[in-house]
């Protein structure tokens, strides 16, 4: 089974036994560097795929809850090589699949070969980049899969139909449907229509769809649950850990 | 994206170049460019691209475009020989005027021309982000013209330091949204008003203020301020008897240099020199030149050269002029440097601020303290190519700058007794 | 010094005026006019007076303004439609953009005019008074293009009002005299640069700022500010299709209002229109409403209609633009409004933001508080008028305003959800 | 004897005891209203001639010392008509020839006709109009002139031989000799070449000249009365009247 496979195969597990699949996002040593790899075995006890967000200095589609995490986890020291090095150390034994969140830069600037591999070796089986478009991503997607390793393709309410179309079929391990237009953290709620949304996204898709941004409660997991395969929870799980709550607690309340 | 070029492709890259055939379909200078945007903003990217390609050379378009340049900008900007400072610096000194134009700066060619494009698109409102508030002003009084709400976002910082422009963007009757986290100068702005974009991409149109950004940005700044570089042309041929030997603009994001440059591209005698910001020192954070000292890397939907440390995380910069305060630089001079046909050098906040206080001196121009870095590296350049012909960008004046000024006590020049 | 006259003198001396004999060689416009200085001033007068009669219209002399106009100052200045403004008004309006001009106002066509006039007279150094600051700020920047040192006499009240002109007087290396005695405003600086001027007659060349004071001036301002006029004539019947039906401007000193009124005067058919200061109401000391309000008299060297008690003693003013606070007003605009080609009309302070707000609003371009007086009647001859053609005359732009304007917060016109 | 001419008669009165005549002068009505004319009469007792200022809302020849004298004139109420009226009720009788020193709006207000009248019937002998050149002066002049009342020109150190000759032959009561191209009230001192140039007025002149501006102590008055035929004292009497000293002293002592 290619890396990425195990996260479809995750989702399904979890899908087949009725339930909804859960993918907490978490950004990487926030908010203590030293808690890094305490606080993914926690969330990875719950998730059925664990998202790491890699921080960066640009955080262009994210709100204020992952900027601020971000910008904190720089200043602590959290670059994409020190998670490496902590996952290497932390043994290898995280079943939950790994997706690393990250903005193109800091993966280019750790050269995509060298990431490929290191991802394969630590667990990581894809990674969403939210600001790379399919039509930029031929070289980082082709040097991932020759490893195995796959490039997860996000879908908003504003992508056309045929555009969707084509996004659900390169996308790897799950395709990623962004529930509302707008940056993570909304505080909005979800929008009438998702259900819609996620019916047609779902039914275009071969893949498992899992839907995100704005999920933050039991009923949005259950909401979304209804149409798609899975939810991903963010900025609310990174709230929990700037409270310092326990976020293995947080998390099964979703379920 | 590799940025190594042999000389053979520079070649023909700089042959494509001239023949106005970049960027490439892909939104490709060379290797520099591209269009790194979140999903959501795709299909308004491409709604734009398309908008351009229907209007930005149709006849119509043009027509609109090129009446309020001339009529509501005040194009063209005069070109002024300057003689005392030619005699200074022993070189025969000429200026193009874009602080001539309405609102004091080049920025208003830009603003004007997507205002209308946005109006075109059926916009319902405008959204911008600003440095050192000239594209703000811009902004807001192209919004006031073309009858479209304007917001501007703006680093806190930034509105510390251009006070006067934040008064005129309010006045223009544009919203002012201060950006108060990340570096809280230009990056910031611009990552906050993606993140409305993001918000809302169908209702918005952002009208980026410099040749950065996503394609089709660099393309559609580009093609907006080249009316720069082509009135100057045409000027220096009548008034000044000939082309220039060399032609300096100062680079922030780079679209007063590229809106001189790009014209004169296939001039290949004429030397094109950048002037970014030296800011206090070489080191990373101390200045912001990108192009003398950055490496290649995405920044806000382009790939550039940009000043980061070695994880990829974009790093703070330090400027004396808001409107350089930025850690990255239009891909197309990323590529133009690549293929050598454009220079990129810094000159620092003092130097700036000499070059300021001497252009005032002798020839009465109080010329913005961005613009001031054009003027700073020219003078050097004289002293090792004395009797030349040189035509500087002056992108725009100085009055913005007199809070930042005011730190910095003139020394008058009346020095006889009275 | 009758200030009565009959209908067919009238006739006659408009017929003067528009053959250019105005001023006579005693420098009166009709009753109006003259040369009332202290004889240690008269060679000082005489020189200037021949000065002007050698070179003004030389070849030489005309030939280096024109360059300097065209090359430096960025004329001509452009002729901007007004669709909206338009639309709102019920009348065609079209805007001459002196804003548009170097330092940002009309004062810099007299200023670089009169500072190589300085030049050629062989004066050491210049002085200026100035009440906005705009003159001292044009002074400065063509004092510095000239190579001569300048001093700017202003009053204490306007230093304060219009901070950002003094600091660019500074940066341009001009001397800034703050003017503690009178009324400290406009009128009290050019009392204190008269006293400067008596005690080096010869060495100094005073730079008056407006179309004020002891003959030449009047004269002498009117011929190098009639460059608006002539622009604006050319621009409307190529750009209009016409003439317009009125034209307005703004009246402090008069010379940006003689400046577009002279080459229109034979054009009868053209309505005139000079809008005072009318500050917060129409009691003596409440405006600056000299032609509307005033009464005959001689003030710093000129018999014209001044602000004045019974006894003669002339009157502070209040106008919430610095530029048009002043109890004098230009002997020829006396003389035209009482032959009856002009018409002298008073907005209020309040009238003028609100014009100034809605030409923002509207046409994205801020003007200055002087020159938001002219819209403000504009707007109201519209309201009789409608359907006709009309000709502002845009002085310069609001910038210097802001310490002004923040006293008054802009109702901002983003009026969508967001 | 016309008005006018009882100036230079009183001038030559002087100047026949071999005595430099003294003009003081002093502005109307200050620092006190209600002390002008015993201030007046002081003056008058030591001055051949006495000089009164009209205070003036822009006094643009004048120092200083002046223009807070005229400016606290005219918020004390003081005008050309309550001058007018203290001379009246003052009983006309002080024997110095007074001559009006004022610029020429606050003449031209009050109506030059009425002006003449009521000078020559408050033994007004003659204007000096600092404002007012040669050139623009025929109206005022002639008016004043056909009640006897004079005009005094004022040469400098700028004017010009043939407009100097011209000067002096229109003038009347004396030619006023300014000593420095400046402003009054100046500390500098008087010029150098002084004696030169009073001696070239003097020679040119038929009338008596008397040499104003800058005059300040004894050695400044015997200093010009080698010169010309009087000196003109002004600032630094205003300066005495405003500390309050004794006017007479102060004359005398310059004696
Ligand atoms: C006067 C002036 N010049 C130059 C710049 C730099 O921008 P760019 O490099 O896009 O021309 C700015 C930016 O605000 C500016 O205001
Ligand atoms: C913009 C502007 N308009 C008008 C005026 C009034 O002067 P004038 O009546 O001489 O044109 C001034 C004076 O400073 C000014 O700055």
């Amino acid at each position: 089974m290619l890396p990425y496979e195990r996260i479809s195969h995750a989702i399904g597990d979890s899908t087949a036994k009725g339930n909804t699949a859960l993918i907490p996002f978490m950004t990487a040593g926030y908010p203590e560097p030293e808690a890094f790899i305490d606080t993914l075995r926690a969330v990875a006890s719950v998730g059925d795929v664990v998202e790491i967000g890699v921080p960066f200095s640009d955080p262009m589609a994210d709100g204020m809850t992952i900027q601020r995490s971000s910008f904190s986890a720089i200043e602590n020291g959290v670059t994409l090589n020190w998670i490496f090095e902590q996952l290497e150390q932390s043994g290898n034994d995280i079943e939950s699949p790994l997706v690393m969140m990250s903005y193109l830069n800091p993966l280019l600037a750790f050269g995509y070969d060298k990431l490929a591999k290191r991802a394969r070796d630590t667990g990581v089986c894809a990674f969403i980049v939210p600001d790379l478009p399919f039509e930029e991503s031929e070289e980082i997607r082709l040097t991932l899969e020759a490893h195995g390793v796959g490039l997860i393709q996000l879908v908003t309410p504003a992508t056309p139909d045929n555009r969707l179309k084509m996004l659900s079929e390169v996308s790897r391990g799950f395709l990623y449907a962004v529930t509302i237009t707008g940056i993570t953290g909304g505080h909005s709620g979800l929008p009438n229509d998702l259900a819609d949304y996620l019916d047609k996204v779902s039914s275009v898709s071969s893949l498992p769809v899992c839907a995100g941004f704005g999920i933050r409660s039991a009923a949005d997991v259950i909401n979304v649950g209804r149409h798609a395969a899975g939810a991903i929870v963010g900025s609310a799980l990174v709230e929990v850990l700037e409270r310092e709550e326990d976020p293995a607690t947080f998390l099964r309340n979703l379920r | 994206m590799k940025a190594l070029i042999d000389a053979e492709e520079a070649k023909k890259l700089l042959a494509a170049s001239i023949a106005g055939e970049l960027p490439d379909e892909r939104g490709r200078f060379g290797p520099f460019g591209g269009q790194y945007v979140p999903e959501t903003l795709m299909p308004a990217f491409q709604r734009l691209e398309k908008g351009i390609a229907e209007h930005l050379h149709s006849g119509a378009f043009q027509a609109a475009y090129r009446s309020e340049l001339r009529t509501w900008v005040g194009r063209p900007t005069a070109l002024t020989h300057a003689p005392r400072l030619s005699e200074k610096w022993g070189v025969e000194v000429w200026i193009k005027r874009e602080d001539l134009a309405h609102t004091g700066a080049h920025k208003i060619n830009n603003a004007i021309g997507q205002a209308l494009l946005a109006k075109q698109l059926g916009a319902k409102r405008i959204i911008a982000e600003t440095g050192a508030g000239q594209h703000g002003v811009a902004s807001a009084a192209a919004c006031a013209r073309v009858n479209l709400p304007c917001r501007v976002y703006m680093g806190a910082v930034d509105i510390e330091r251009q006070a006067p422009n934040v008064d005129r963007m309010h006045r223009l009757g544009a919203e002012v949204f201060p950006v108060e986290t990340g570096d809280k100068t230009l990056r910031a702005a611009i990552d906050e008003a993606l993140r409305e974009w993001v918000s809302d991409p169908a209702g918005i149109y952002y009208l980026l203020g410099s040749a950065v950004g996503a394609h089709p940005y660099p393309y559609l700044v580009r093609e907006l301020q080249s009316v720069i570089g082509e009135e100057a042309r045409a000027q220096m041929v009548e008034s000044a008897g000939g082309l220039p030997h060399a032609a300096f603009a100062c680079v922030g994001g780079g679209s007063n240099a590229i809106g001189l440059f790009y014209p004169l591209l296939g001039d290949t005698q004429i030397e094109l020199i950048g002037v970014e910001a030296g800011g206090t020192g070489d080191k990373l954070g101390q200045n912001a030149a990108t192009l003398a000292t950055g490496t290649p890397g995405v920044l806000q939907g382009s790939y550039s050269m940009i000043l980061q440390d070695t994880d990829g995380n974009v790093q703070e910069t330090h400027s004396i002029s808001a409107g350089l305060d930025y850690s990255g630089v239009g891909p197309e001079h990323a590529f133009l440097q690549t293929i050598g046909r454009v220079t990129y050098v810094a000159v620092n906040d003092n130097e700036a601020l000499e070059a300021l206080e001497e252009l005032c001196e002798t020839e009465g121009i109080l010329t913005a303290l961005e613009t001031a870095h054009a003027y700073g590296y020219a003078k050097k350049w004289a002293q090792d190519n004395p009797g030349k012909r040189i035509l500087i960008g002056n992108s725009g004046r100085g009055d913005k700058d007199m809070p930042t000024l005011r730190q910095y006590p003139a020394r008058t020049k009346v020095n006889v007794a009275i």
